[in-house]
């Protein structure tokens, strides 16, 4: 079945208020096509999700889409802080229920296998829970072993709307493979409800039925296949494309203010109609050829 | 001999938190310091260690200094690619990860660590970082070790936040929260710390060549316990030195 | 018209599975006749249906018969090969599958299966395969159909040992193990079965062409639920033969 | 570090009484070379586990080295039943705690990542259950769901003292590949103390960080390498060499009865010196290469 749409179709499937578990991490595979077209089409109130926090989510929420996000903290690593996610919730614009890595990937995975609970060693004794059960008094009760009769931490399982994941390479069908570490990305899909997949190669399932062990997400998962080339721009993209420090570094210093924040969304998001005019507005061709990976180093 | 050379603090630094790694270890590892100190092990003393990384990345060979765990250049010819569920979950959940090596924003008396806030977190607050796995990594790993910078703003009596256990305030509070292990040392760039086996409070080890007690204990936010005898770091050889300059950190990143 | 088709009682046993598959479906399917239903509705009215094996395969095209799960033959050209966790955990456990088609030593009114012994448990048995995801699939499927062999010793009132459950012993008793689901169909040589909405007791739907009713309650253990009128079973197309013949199961080792 | 070693160092490491997981799956990638050095080593008393019974389990059964089998049950595919393993049922001479292929792994994967128990749905309302909660009454217990109330079947962890998994690739450190699906291995290992790798390709560690994705299996929880060829045979290893179908068909005709297998075992496990005289019985290179698989059908 071909699933293959454009992003502006793809975005239009997500109403205002759904939970999207986004795949990024701080400045890699992050959905920032996603997230500017999101932004375009005036969608609001998101609850977005994701392990460690990435710029997806920091231009999500800087665009005022986001009214609660599930993550286990992030940043732009040493480009910087998430300023828009810190911003919103120190001025407490957004209900933030900050995790930890694990603690996260297994109310994704709990949401996966289908489990009612998943007991954790985490988060207990520290303020992040106290925290959080003040913020979301359900994700978290304690359960005790019937075992062994230890009292554990149990973890609400966790089933967004849906996933939108950038990968290297999928099939009109969704089926698709990841390069490099996947984090969280394989939980969130099997845990979601459904998956957006942006990938920078389409290729016939041919070519996935010639090394299916590397197929992570499932064909019949997938509700969209996008096929849209540095996709995941600025942030990189392991074997396609490296980071664009500049335009993080400009975007991390424009992020530190509201109105600076502003001034980005207007000439990079909504001074553009698509993502090839955002392209082309970065010096087209020319410039992105930079930022190609070396085939060796995937960087 | 090892007097004359001419290094950094965070050479000393890196070099006494590869001193606490032993040969075969499974070390949990955030970036900065913490990688410098492991990867010095590995080319030592200890070539067995295991370099894991939370997003599912086991001991890389990186030839470029990267800006973060993300970055692809610290994942250069990793033997294994795969997931946080694989690292946090069947490595470090499971029980396999000897040490934890975290830094932070400040810690304090019993090695609690802040990385999400500063301020008043129902007042008014900065909010920074937040945990990534640093919580799993305090709460699972057998022994963490913590390296800092020196300052009385990041050594504090009781963190603002406790976004992953130490000891909690003492007195057994760690057990009863159901974890085991906790922080075997903290590292700064004035001196090294234990903890005290009954009260969990922090204890002076020693002190970095160059450094006073008095230096060392006025710039901290409060007084950890100081036995009568106090010996000075071991400063680092000239071979560590030259390996974290010329094969791990060229660009002095960390270290410089 | 196909009426004229001649074809196997194991032919239209296979084709009145395929039947019972809708378009887009995701099916978890054991070796045999299940597998030949599902590729000849993958290959005729439902060409979107995703076929999962347990052991971590999904979508194969093999072209060759295989003896087994375990045989490299039925994976051939799959778009996954994973693990149970990722199929009978993510796929199955996790809510997704429509449909799950097995087969038994035996299974009773109440659609229990049977594939673990047969003999008296506590005493004299002769122990076969067990569960393998039988029972996973039994229990966690939307639906289940379960094609077996119409012998008496097949088709009893209770199974000797219930290893994956359909409705148990009616009454509720499968919510009452916190079960959703169960068997929708019993497709046999002779007929074909539901369940009655309320009772949960094996009914009667249709007999196969040239069987009698006689001939399907008389071979049979237990006495089904039996409407006034029950018509006969549709026949195969002369299409859905030659897919079985030529393309699906050649040697005849399935559906010969 | 260098873990490769002979089969027999590796067998040797292996005291009676311990519990052993096989990696086998009915007729494929079963341990047999292993099975055999276990029963020629004289080693008893064996707890064998896998989600799936295999060949190796019953030759192991068959060789009397097994008091207590953890398996979903199993057979030889359409070869016929694991005859051994089910006379000693039947006989009551082995104790067998039966599950379903999802509980064995479940029980696995909580013992591979620290979970206390896991909840699960199947099992319950099955004769199964009811035999397991008498032969394993600590194995199973009930728990609510500290969310919704409902009450759910909990299973215990496993964490076998020893894993034994054959494998395509593997590195001298231990770091090992798995072509097709991998069924439970994954989790057999990651449960275990420690693993034995067998191997058919024994590579440098270089080759290993070319493709890292592939690397289910860490270099660091393994204890001995084994690079063995023919190690499965007469069961399957996909993409290395197809099952011995006449050798198996030999094998279940032979344990129908306990005199045939006598008979096999006199001639095929203790009849030779190791398993490189096993082959040369079996008709040395000449018949091995009739089984050697097609590059791209993998069998």
């Amino acid at each position: 079945m071909d699933k293959v749409v454009t992003l502006s179709e793809a975005v239009a499937s997500i109403p205002s208020g759904a939970h999207v578990a986004l795949s990024g991490f701080a400045i890699t595979r992050a959905t920032m096509a996603f997230a500017a077209e999101v932004l375009r089409q005036g969608i609001r109130d998101l609850t977005v999700s994701q392990c460690v926090g990435a710029m997806d989510a920091d231009l999500l929420v800087g665009g005022g889409a986001v009214s609660r996000i599930l993550y286990g903290g992030g940043s732009l690593d040493r480009f910087g802080r998430l300023a828009c996610v810190n911003r919103a919730i120190e001025e407490g614009s957004i209900v933030a229920e900050e995790y930890s890595s694990l603690s996260m990937v297994f109310r994704y995975m709990a949401g996966a296998l289908g489990l009612p609970f998943v007991p954790i060693r985490s988060l207990r004794g520290s303020d992040t829970l106290a925290h959080l059960e003040e913020v979301a008094p359900s994700a978290t009760a304690y359960v005790d072993d019937p075992f062994t009769g230890d009292r554990w931490l149990a973890l609400r399982p966790l089933n967004p709307d849906v996933a939108v994941v950038q990968v290297q390479v999928a099939d009109p069908e969704g089926n698709a493979w990841i390069y490099g570490p996947r984090w969280d990305n394989e939980e969130q899909v099997k845990a979601s409800k459904r998956t957006i997949v942006i990938t920078e190669q389409l290729v016939p399932t041919e070519v996935i039925r010639r090394d299916p062990e590397r197929t992570v997400i499932h064909g019949f998962r997938v509700s969209h296949v996008v096929r849209l080339p540095f996709s995941a721009h600025p942030t990189a993209v392991y074997r396609a494309y490296d980071y664009d420090a500049d335009h993080i570094r400009l975007y991390a210093e424009a992020a530190k203010t509201p109105e600076g924040m502003r001034a980005y969304l207007d000439k990079y998001v909504y001074g553009v109609k698509d993502h090839w005019e955002y392209l082309e507005l970065l010096g087209g061709v020319r410039h992105l050829t930079k930022l190609a990976a070396d085939p060796i180093l995937g960087y | 001999m090892s007097e004359d050379v001419a290094y950094t603090p965070f050479e000393l630094m890196a070099v006494a938190g590869a001193r606490e790694l032993k040969n075969g270890e499974i070390v949990a590892v955030g970036l900065g310091l913490p990688v410098v100190a492991t990867f010095l092990a590995k080319r030592t003393h200890a070539p067995d260690i295991t370099i894991m990384f939370e997003l599912g990345v086991i001991d890389p060979e990186p030839i470029h200094t990267g800006v973060g765990l993300a970055d692809p250049r610290v994942w250069y010819r990793a033997k294994v690619l795969s997931s946080f569920v694989d690292m946090l979950g069947s490595v470090l959940h499971g029980g396999r990860v000897d040490v934890g090596f975290l830094g932070g924003l400040e810690t304090d008396a019993y090695g609690n660590l802040n990385t999400t806030l500063l301020g008043d977190p129902k007042g008014k607050f900065r909010h920074f970082v937040g945990s990534g796995g640093a919580n799993d990594i305090a709460s699972s790993s057998r022994r963490t070790i913590i390296i800092i910078r020196h300052e009385e703003r990041k050594l504090k009596e009781a963190v603002s936040f406790i976004t992953s256990p130490g000891y909690i305030r003492g007195d057994g509070q760690r057990a009863q929260a159901g974890l085991t292990g906790g922080p075997s040392r903290v590292i700064t760039d004035k001196a090294i710390f234990g903890f005290d086996p009954e009260t969990k409070r922090m204890t002076l080890l020693s002190i970095h060549p160059g450094c006073a007690l008095e230096d060392v204990l006025g710039t901290m936010g409060f007084k950890p316990i100081v036995p009568a005898h106090v010996p000075f770091t071991e400063p680092p050889t000239p071979e560590q030195v030259r390996i974290i300059r010329e094969e791990i950190d060229p660009e002095g990143i960390y270290s410089g």
